[in-house]
């Protein structure tokens, strides 16, 4: 697999010096550990909106970082969640009185770098608070496993907390939202092919050319169901039915959608996803009010797509529709 | 870790086994990513590496002076360096051994064997795995065990009493289905392969065994 | 190679349903002939931008529809430009008195329908007026030859005349401006794989594991030449050299920066290759005052880069950053 | 193009002719796309089967009345269906021939020899594209010479002869190194492959041909 870059183990670090110069008006980039921080942070009077994980989900996170979403982002080495340290020193870099939340995905190594740093701030005396986001229908939740994962709904989960905290809720209230959402958001993932990590030599597993990865994640783990190539219609219909069954969402909800590609998917196959995914919620009388169409959390060039729902109210749709100006996603400003 | 008297471990002894942990480590990188890649996101051997050479770069320039000293300096350089859910579970099984050795400046055989028992707790108290989950507990169980059972002999022989627990768990773990970590989300299509975790913890008592010889 | 797709045939006209729905506030599709308008076209005293060209090249030109920015797109078939009553169908669904200007890409096929385009639409009464643009330096120029290609450049043209119209200029400013911009923008573009069309069985061509194509353009087309893989620091220097010796860019120039992902390259190298361009620049004390980062002018799947550097001037930086509110570009609004 | 006496072409054996020039295109539409794929788009073989196939239904619902009219009607819907260089330029071909037509019922050898050489006028005039160029034209140059030659010959005749001028003009692109259309931006590395309009050409040349026998 052929990459643009110098060395797999300095892609991160060279990648942030990148992201700082293009976008210098919005965020900029601390060395050592590596963060991402709004270029105003701290936010007097504003609770900080902090999330981060492993590299290799671009935009996720650092794309995000800016007025009324991340107030920082903590990037891991590519798919390796990062450490306590770098979380606490983002905590640190914009938390002040107004608090903190951590935006954490639901993967071992996040849940316990995160869990560890929120120790580590909260023995500073920082108000941090955590919530953990599993809105991976694919996967089935138990309390005996490492439960379901953190998928596409961290995307709207981050924009919809961030808008929270712009417009100066308390953490508390910040806090009470984050548990909202990630109470009506689902997902579900499909890969045609597999990702390549810089650091290994070969793809993260093996797809023929007539079969694909149903119920993936974003690090490139194999799904739940190995099948053979279906059309567009089939495979959104399965995305649609998985998702639309498990929270379950119902006739006459009103929701986002939000049709996400895996990285390498071109945007004409992307929105011809979307375009049916549409029509099949109308079928069902799912009212779609909002939507977000593009590669906003993504598993290196995988190609594939991901379908999330999140059910509206008045007050998260005020939220998602909030200015937001970030590298990748702006808009009223 | 054969101390001054070939029967306890010292600062120095402890340091030497993590450089040779960190060879060993690096020797089998591939092998690890490549388990990893299998059923998890392809890091756990790019990890340990980072984490380890990290550990070799910190001995070169501290110089710690009791053994839990040196674990402690593994456990906080693998927390800070390798994230994922492999750093802050090696990294509290480090901190857990250092806390139970103390300030002792020469660790015997006993004393060893309720560190590592200390490591496996800590582990578990982070990770909520328990055994049969396929997870790296499924190495360090037995190899814990093991080295209970060995109880007062020399380090090496209870070393490698563990190393040995610590490949037929790893072992066990082909046939499992995974209940904890990235393997988990893949179910039954998990069965037949190794955890990376499992396998890295027997490499690391190996490595600590034949550093005691 | 696999797709989200329905059928070869419909993957155009099915992929524009989506975009229309994920778009609505924005513009709309009319079918039969197929094209993309603004939702509030024509624009009365405004000239129409318009622009089109073979689908493949998303968010090219469709995700450029809106205010600031095009008033209507003509997507062709995949790879395929458009045909004139497609074109003539977007001129007559945009253009008032104040005219239209198209905007062709120069490959044969799409001079050639434009032209005849505009002849028939001039026959109708309608003043429109058409700029060829060709910025890729990869193509030595004659005029024995097809000329250079139109690539990265058309996206910075897009929205610069898009702002030009917008504000109220004529045609003749709005065309002479055009003329500009044409003048003063080169790109180079590489690739790491070939894209695949969907009613083709194969990629467009063949690399091996260790390859890249240096000079590529945006239809899968090979490049100029075949190299080995080189480190991302030797592939931008490569790039950089190419285009600014071909205007050339001169110490002190301000530019416009444009790192352009040619559809499944990730973000994160897209970021690193972005920074390296950056130093590289200033090295050679030409100012990077605005940039461009992300996939914008695609080839479907393929992984790759291209560079394109504007030479800016304050009527050309104040064009660029005027509002613009399109699926894929949005800002000031 | 047999007409009631085998010698001249009616509008109905040139509907027929299109039909199976449509049939012909369709059969090698892979080969024409893998022709494009090589120093192209990939698009060619798509391209002239979306044209022809356009052509066939329009045909099925329109009955134009004299061979210019069949020949416009191909034109029309070569322009308004195919897009691409290859939609304009075969589009211009028939759409001067048809002019050149007239509104004769009957086409002669001689007409038709003429409408020949205005298609190729017309192609040049659009795509500027002369002999050597590594383009249709080196396909349609010799092969309207050859129609020339052939003089007063049967349709039929003429119409094979300018057909296998055709198909040595479409090799002859084969060693050049193009200079219009897609494969130029190749330059030298374009040698040693046949220019796909250039085959399309001899194509349908042939399907002609065989439909006057
Ligand atoms: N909850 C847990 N308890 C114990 N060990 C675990 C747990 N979760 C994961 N592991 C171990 O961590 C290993 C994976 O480490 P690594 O690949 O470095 O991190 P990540 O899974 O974050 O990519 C697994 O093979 C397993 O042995
Ligand atoms: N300027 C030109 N003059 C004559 N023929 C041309 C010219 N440019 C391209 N062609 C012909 O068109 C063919 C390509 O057609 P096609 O693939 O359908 O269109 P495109 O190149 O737009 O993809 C070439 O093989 C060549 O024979
Ligand atoms: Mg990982
Ligand atoms: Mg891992
Ligand atoms: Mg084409
Ligand atoms: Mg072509």
């Amino acid at each position: 697999m052929k990459k643009i870059i110098n060395d797999p183990k300095t892609v991160v670090a060279e990648s942030l010096r990148g992201l700082a110069a293009a976008h210098a008006d919005v965020l900029r980039v601390e060395d050592d550990p590596a963060i991402v921080v709004r270029v105003d942070a701290p936010v007097a009077g504003r609770v900080a909106v902090i999330s981060g994980g492993g590299s290799g989900h671009e935009p996720l996170h650092g794309g995000f970082v800016g007025h009324g979403m991340l107030t920082a982002a903590v990037p891991g080495a590519v798919f390796t969640s990062p450490t306590p340290d770098a979380v606490e020193a983002a905590v640190k870099a914009t938390t002040g009185d107004a608090g903190a939340l951590l935006i954490v995905k639901n993967y071992t190594g996040d849940v316990l770098n995160f869990e560890t740093a929120a120790e580590l701030a909260a023995a500073e005396g920082l108000d941090v608070r955590s919530v953990v986001i599993d809105d991976d229908v694919a996967v089935k939740d138990s309390t005996y496993t490492a439960g379901r994962r953190g998928v596409g709904g961290t995307v709207l989960l981050e924009k919809i907390t961030g808008a929270a905290a712009e417009r100066g809720d308390s953490l508390d209230a910040v806090e009470a939202l984050a548990r909202k959402v990630i109470g009506q958001v689902r997902s579900i993932g499909a890969a045609l092919t597999a990702p390549t990590v810089p650091h290994a030599a070969e793809p993260s597993f093996d797809l023929a050319e007539d079969e694909i990865e149903f119920g993936i994640g974003i690090h490139g783990e194999p799904g739940i169901e190995r099948t053979a190539v279906v059309t567009a219609d089939e495979l959104v219909a399965r995305m649609v039915e998985a998702v639309v069954t498990d929270l379950p969402f119902a006739e006459g909800d009103k929701v986002l959608l939000f049709t996400n590609s895996m990285g390498g998917t071109p945007l004409v196959e992307l929105y011809l996803a979307h375009g049916i995914a549409e029509r099949l919620l109308a079928e069902r009388g799912i009212v779609v009010e909002r939507r977000l169409v593009g590669p906003y959390i993504t598993s290196l060039e995988m190609q594939g797509m991901s379908l999330t729902l999140l059910k509206l109210d008045d007050e998260l749709t005020e939220l998602w529709d909030a200015p937001v100006n970030t590298p990748a996603l702006r808009w009223g400003v | 870790m054969r101390g001054a008297q070939g029967e306890t471990c010292t600062a120095e002894t402890l340091a030497a086994a993590l450089r040779a942990a960190a060879a060993v480590i690096a020797e089998h990188r591939v092998e690890l990513i490549d388990l990893d890649r299998a059923i998890g996101d392809a890091d756990h051997g790019e990890n340990m590496d980072r984490g380890f050479t990290a550990i070799v770069s910190a001995l070169d320039t501290a110089t710690p002076e009791t053994p839990a000293a040196v674990a402690k300096l593994a456990a906080t350089t693998l927390i800070s360096k390798v994230g994922g859910a492999a750093g802050p579970l090696y990294g509290t099984a480090f901190l857990r051994a250092s806390a139970k050795l103390g300030d002792a400046a020469e660790v015997d055989g006993r004393l060893l064997v309720e560190a590592l028992r200390a490591a496996l707790e800590g582990v578990q108290a982070r990770g909520k795995a328990v055994g049969g989950d396929a997870t790296m507990v499924d190495a360090l169980i037995p190899a814990v065990s093991a080295a209970e059972e060995a109880g007062d002999a020399e380090i090496a022989t209870i070393l490698t009493a563990a190393a040995d627990a610590a490949d037929k768990g790893a072992e066990s773990t082909v046939d499992l289905v995974p209940r904890k970590g990235r393997a988990s989300y893949l179910g039954e299509r998990a069965k037949g392969h190794m955890d990376p975790g499992a396998r890295s913890t027997a490499l690391l008592l190996r490595a600590f065994a034949e550093a005691a010889k």
